[in-house]
């Protein structure tokens, strides 16, 4: 993958991969065997911090999905700690660690402890395939789509955890409410991957950016529907608000995290921006073409055109957020099952057909975009075809009521002044 | 297979699979039996990475771990009123005896026989069991598509509750 | 020091082992299909370790086997947590020594 | 078969520590799964026994405790208990009073509407956005209400025979502010939430009321004209001089949530035209009645109604010729308005419980007084 | 819609004690125990049959329980309900006389006004009426074992004569005597 780069020197930062390599190589000269797999890690984490999660989770995550959602809702959000509220995410950590940590008294106690260590083990994981740049990948396994996959169904078997654990009713009902939606979107959600990993025929993350390099087209804009169903699917498992009803405030209080206080909480509310983020980078590595821009990653180091679309990517779930209300869990359910899996196997089935034709005609360039402007029609078309067929009638619902110039009891429907 | 890592690994593996299958036998907690279950499953599928078998370690990861594990919670949660107590019958003893007989006889086995290995793993790749399945085993992958549509259908008729059957009668 | 696959056996014989006493042993029905799911794996387990290690033409018979057997357990797994919820609505219990309608 | 075994009904407690229920107020429902199969009310936990503490006090003393029931719309409170001992004591109240009253009440069910429909958008799962832009502009009404009576809450600004104040020379361009904002406000509130489809299959067909039950519930306000009955005490029984004004009554269609919300939003335009009116034919004169401090109506009883933003909101008062009303009755309407509570929830999930909460819009000061 | 309900007045019409008594009479005969200027006190035993009657007489139509409430007289309590049409636009004032103080109870109108549920358990929490036939009578705002009814008069009533109820002015006679002692 030297052909992005101009050089592989350390001080070409474009890709941090070299400096870290160079790094490595002197260091296993001097350092006995095994101490270099450490340092290697310890590297990579504090390089990953620094340059994704540092700014990422505590400056997106938090301050920029409070001050967006302030902005959203009329008022300012966080500007009272540090410069411009800048350092309010700190001092919510710092809130959180004083915080007793409570557990109620009949609760699975060993339970109710492993879950957030559940939950945050998954988060980090998920990061170890995601490639930020051309060799900054940490592991870049041939099925780290699939891996990607595997790990992102674990921290629902934390979420279960904790909600059962605590003992308490509104806790447990969090605990289903979010292990059948799991069950019900991942099935869409990974039918509609399918169609992305048929047009490019790879399962690896980094095989899916040279794809979009190769023929200078997004996948997503390939398979537009297949976006729309991953980022409806993904919010849906990550807890986003239109479909947040494990931890729906209004209803069931917190859902889950009920009774869990101080960094406990912390840990799940963190790692919910970290999967959210991990998501945001899954769907910018696969849709959005990853750390490519059209041949500007040879100027700019593509990590930095990376991170901006993951942030890009997670503005939608802040906005979402701000602005959607919540279904009902049956709806949600419902909206799986007959909306979104029917609409994921439609997809599949046109994309399988076009590979056909594409492999045909010898997988020449031009097809490719023939197929993103017939799949953007049709996946228009689709939406609402199948919307109409399950009976989504949006004019026969009024939006004023009746007026009436004279109080005089019941008025029957129809009669109207 | 040599080398340190490769060892070490293998031996956390082999405890955590173990010990958490092991876990299931004696948590007296049916819901805690479950968890230790997810975690012998997570030992297995660190195995086949192992092993070289990636794309099956990630196929174990999101059903067992993704998908059964979760069923079987639910299976928990939907009887609420039966004991939760994870405890055995009067065959314990017996079982376990079989069981007992069992591993002495595949251990006689395993370590008395003299295997013809290969020392380099064979390179598998994704593609070479896409191949496979939809080449030389292309029949019993379908007979299996069918099997589980089959099963699909069977879960949801018998879990159907008569309500629900009345209803469909009426309509 | 190395492992080869006697290791790998041993360890899916135990664990063979282990599911076939946990499945003959529960009184939970729900808990003697976790066994049977845990010997399953310790087919797939032996499988995939044949895969590896073995002087094969073809070794990649052994993860379809693996992908075969992966697609039997979740749709027992379907079929008996099915089985299981039914029972329970219908006699209120799971434990599979309380099952003897054919008996009396 | 012996009988399909459902799951086993459980007990949640929806409240009193709950984020729906307004306050502290609390509903055992009985849950069969995530469906509500019995629902049971719990209050009084605000209890202050205000009837009793008001007979011991003055005619006069007592208007701010009106402030204190319904907190959300303080000068209807005051405006129904200022009717009410104006019809015990037979006093008139002068053109210019009448008139700041109805603008007074009016401006007040806009700010309780807002807060009602930002509320009930919330319980819709909507996070903060809808209740954060209604407060937005309810700060503007209660900036009104600070100018006019100095709070902006618990403005105990009416008086027996008028209103305590003449209006302040910043009132007019503030009302007059106000009424230009609103309109485009109301616009996008109702473009953004009757135009989203969620919020919609959320309220859609959720706690229906039929007209019979409407009525035989004892409800009132919103919630009856949700249901189709047109029935209004500013057009049935006009007091503060309503007849003169010109409006409409909003009703629904099938008595749903939806229903209620939109006849909410839409009285929110009526009140506009209304303020309107009533701002432009403000008369001049005197503003309030001379009443004697120590008011001491003759033998007799007196029931006053008035509409305020929840519904009929009634004052029961029994003089024996003391200083103080021998027995002070509240007709609280959002606590009779929680009696069809039940119908309407049951047979719904949980979600759809605390939409209908959302949308009977209760407070609960008034609630339990 | 005007010319269809001609009945329809544009003020509500504040029934007389008289004319609610009227009406009672011809849509339940013998249910009226006397009348005053404003209100029409109904026979206990009749009230229900009465209510239900006049809920469904064309001429009453009175079907909206607009208000309940008791009021304590010391020596016995009154039960108030305004009742309203909708499609007369009207409303009337009956009144029942509670005369046991020790152990009152009126019965419940849940059956024909499903309004009553609340407002009734209020009042037997407040008053201590007991509203025979109510489903579910149980205090509503204070909590099960309460010591006393607090709407009462002689609720605090102290032993020597101190009555709750508000002081006199300077320079005004004091209050009338209660009618009767209810408390030593």
């Amino acid at each position: 993958m030297t052909t992005f780069l101009a050089t592989d020197n350390w001080y070409d930062l474009r890709d941090l991969a070299n400096l870290s390599r160079e790094i490595l190589e002197a260091a296993d000269k001097i350092l006995p065997f095994g101490v270099v797999y450490v340092l290697a890690a310890v590297i990579g984490f504090v390089a990953s911090f620094l340059i994704f999660v540092l700014p990422s989770q505590l400056f997106v995550g938090v301050y920029g999905e409070r001050k967006l959602i302030g902005r959203i809702q009329s008022r300012y959000g966080p500007n009272r700690v540090g410069p411009f509220g800048l350092l309010q995410p700190i001092a919510d950590a710092i809130k959180l660690m004083q915080k007793e940590a409570l557990t109620p008294t009949r609760s699975d106690r060993l339970v109710m402890y492993v879950a957030p260590i559940f939950f945050v083990a998954p988060a980090v994981l998920l990061f170890a395939v995601i490639p930020f740049g051309p060799n900054m990948v940490f592991a870049d396994i041939p099925v780290s789509l699939m891996y990607f996959l595997a790990i992102s169904s674990l921290p629902v078997l934390a979420n279960f955890m904790a909600g059962w654990s605590a003992n308490n009713k509104y806790s447990l009902f969090g605990a289903i409410r979010i292990v059948a939606m799991t069950i019900s979107y991942e099935t869409p959600l990974v039918m509609s991957l399918l169609g992305a990993v048929v047009i490019s025929s790879t399962l690896s993350l980094q095989g899916m950016v040279l794809w979009a390099d190769e023929y200078k087209i997004w996948l997503g804009l390939v398979q537009p529907l297949a976006l729309v169903i991953y980022f409806i699917c993904v919010s849906a498992e990550l807890n986003r608000t239109p479909t947040d009803i494990a931890e729906a405030e209004s209803e069931i209080v917190a859902g889950y995290l009920t009774e869990y206080s101080g960094m406990k909480w912390g840990l799940f509310y963190g790692m919910d921006i970290g999967y959210a983020l991990a998501a945001s980078a899954f769907a910018a590595t696969v849709f959005l073409g990853g750390w490519t821009l059209f041949g500007l990653e040879k100027w700019v180091p593509p990590w930095i055109i990376f991170i901006g679309k993951t942030h890009l990517f997670y503005a939608l779930f802040i906005w979402t957020r701000g602005t959607l209300p919540r279904l009902r869990s049956d709806q949600l359910m419902a909206f799986a099952w007959k909306f979104l899996l029917p609409l994921a196997l439609f997809n599949l089935f046109i994309v399988v057909t076009e590979r056909m034709i594409w492999s045909e005609e010898g997988y020449d360039k031009a097809y490719i975009y023939l197929f993103a402007i017939f799949n953007i029609l049709v996946s228009g078309l689709l939406v609402f075809a199948w919307a109409r067929f399950n009976g989504y009638r949006p004019d026969d619902v009024p939006t004023r009521p009746r007026l009436v110039k004279e109080a005089r009891g019941y008025v029957p429907l129809g009669e109207n002044e | 297979m040599d080398g340190f890592g490769v060892t070490v690994a293998f031996w956390i593996l082999a405890a955590v699979t173990l010990v958490a299958g092991g876990g299931v036998m004696v948590s007296r907690n049916l819901l805690h039996a479950v968890l230790f279950l997810i975690l012998s499953f997570i030992g297995v599928a660190g195995f086949f990475v192992l092993l070289s078998a990636e794309f099956i370690a990630m196929a174990q990861v999101i059903i067992y771990v993704g998908a059964i594990t979760v069923l079987i919670l639910f299976a928990v949660l939907l009887t609420p009123r039966a004991s939760r107590d994870n405890s055995e019958t009067v065959w314990a003893l017996p079982g376990m005896l079989l069981a007992v007989c069992l591993a002495a006889i595949f251990l006689f086995v395993v370590h008395d026989t003299q295997w013809k290995t290969v020392t380099d793993a064979p390179l598998l790749t994704t593609q070479d069991l896409g191949h496979a399945l939809l080449g030389t085993w292309v029949l019993p992958f379908e007979i299996a598509s069918v099997l589980l549509t089959a099963a699909l259908v069977g879960a949801i008729m018998l879990t159907r509750s008569a309500e629900e059957e009345a209803e469909d009668a009426l309509a | 020091m190395s492992v080869g696959i006697e290791h790998f056996l041993t360890v899916g014989a135990l664990l063979f082992c282990l599911g076939l006493a946990i499945a003959l042993s529960k009184r939970n029905a729900i808990g003697v299909l976790m066994g049977v799911e845990l010997m399953l794996n310790a087919v797939n387990l032996t499988l995939i370790t044949f895969s590896r290690f073995a002087v094969s033409e073809r070794p990649i018979t052994g993860q379809a086997f693996a992908v075969f057997i992966i697609t039997v357990a979740a749709a027992e797994a379907a079929v008996a947590l099915a089985l299981a919820v039914s029972v329970y609505r219908n006699r209120e219990t799971v434990d599979v020594d309380q099952l003897n309608l054919l008996r009396s | 078969m012996t009988g399909v075994i459902k799951s086993e009904p459980f007990v949640i407690n929806i409240g009193p520590q709950h984020p729906s229920t307004h306050g502290v107020f609390r509903i055992r429902a009985t849950v069969d799964g995530e469906k509500v199969v019995d629902a049971e009310m719990v209050m009084g936990y605000l209890h202050r026994s205000m009837e009793k503490l008001a007979e011991e006090r003055t005619y006069t003393q007592n208007i701010p405790f009106t402030d204190r029931t319904d907190y959300l719309s303080s000068m209807s409170n005051n405006l129904g208990y200022c009717l009410a001992a104006e019809k015990l004591a037979g006093i008139e109240v002068p053109a210019r009073g009448d008139a700041i009253r109805v603008i007074m009440a009016e401006l007040q069910r806009l700010a309780s509407h807002c807060m009602a429909v930002g509320a009930f958008a919330n319980d819709t799962g909507a996070w903060q956005t809808p209740v954060m832009w209604c407060f937005r502009e309810r700060e503007k009404i209660l900036d009104i209400f600070e100018v006019t009576s100095g709070a902006r809450l618990t403005c105990n600004y009416m008086r027996i025979g008028g209103v305590a104040f003449d209006l302040r020379p910043a009132f007019e361009p503030m009302v007059r502010k106000v009424l230009a904002d609103l309109p485009p406000f109301i616009e996008e509130m109702e473009q953004l939430l009757t135009g989203n489809e969620i919020f919609v299959s959320r309220t859609r067909g959720i706690g229906v009321l039929s007209p019979e039950l409407a009525t035989n519930a004892s409800l009132s306000g919103p919630m009856l004209r949700g249901s189709g009955i047109a029935w209004d005490l500013r057009k049935a029984d006009p007091y503060c001089g309503y007849e003169q004004y010109d409006f409409d009554i909003p009703i629904g269609y099938q008595g749903d949530s939806y229903d209620r919300f939109i006849v909410r939003l839409e009285e929110m335009r009526q009140s506009v035209k209304i303020i309107q009116q009533a701002l432009d034919g403000l008369p001049s004169g005197p503003f309030r009645t001379e009443v004697p401090l120590a008011l001491r109506p003759q033998k007799g009883e007196a029931y006053a109604r008035i509409e305020s933003p929840r519904g009929e909101l009634g004052y029961y008062l029994v003089s024996d010729e003391g200083p103080a009303p021998y027995r002070f009755h509240i007709r609280p309407p959002s606590f009779i308005n929680l009696s069809a509570l039940k119908e309407m929830t049951v047979g719904g999930t949980v979600a759809d419980a605390i939409v209908v909460l959302g949308s009977i819009d209760i407070v609960v000061g008034e609630i339990d007084r | 819609m005007a010319e269809a309900r001609t009945g329809v007045a544009a003020v509500t019409r504040q029934l007389s004690g008289p004319e609610a008594a009227g009406l009672a009479e011809t849509a339940a005969p013998g249910s009226v125990d006397r009348t005053t200027e404003t209100a029409c006190y109904l026979k206990p035993e009749h009230l229900v049959s009465a209510l239900e009657a006049l809920k469904t007489d064309p001429d009453a139509d009175l079907v909206h329980l607009t208000n309940l409430c008791g009021v304590d007289f010391w020596d016995h309590f009154e039960v108030v309900y305004h009742i309203q049409s909708f499609d007369k636009n009207q409303i009337a004032l009956f009144k029942v006389d509670v005369l046991n103080r020790e152990d009152p109870v009126v019965p419940s109108v849940v059956p024909v006004f499903h309004g009553a549920w609340m407002q009734e358990n209020e009042t037997y929490d407040l008053f201590g009426i007991k509203f025979e036939g109510h489903p579910n009578l149980y205090r509503i705002l204070l909590w099960e074992g309460y010591p006393g009814w607090p709407l009462r008069k002689d609720f605090l009533a102290m032993p020597g004569g101190l009555q709750p109820g508000l002081g006199e002015f300077a320079g005004v006679s004091r209050r009338q005597e209660p009618p009767m002692k209810v408390l030593e």
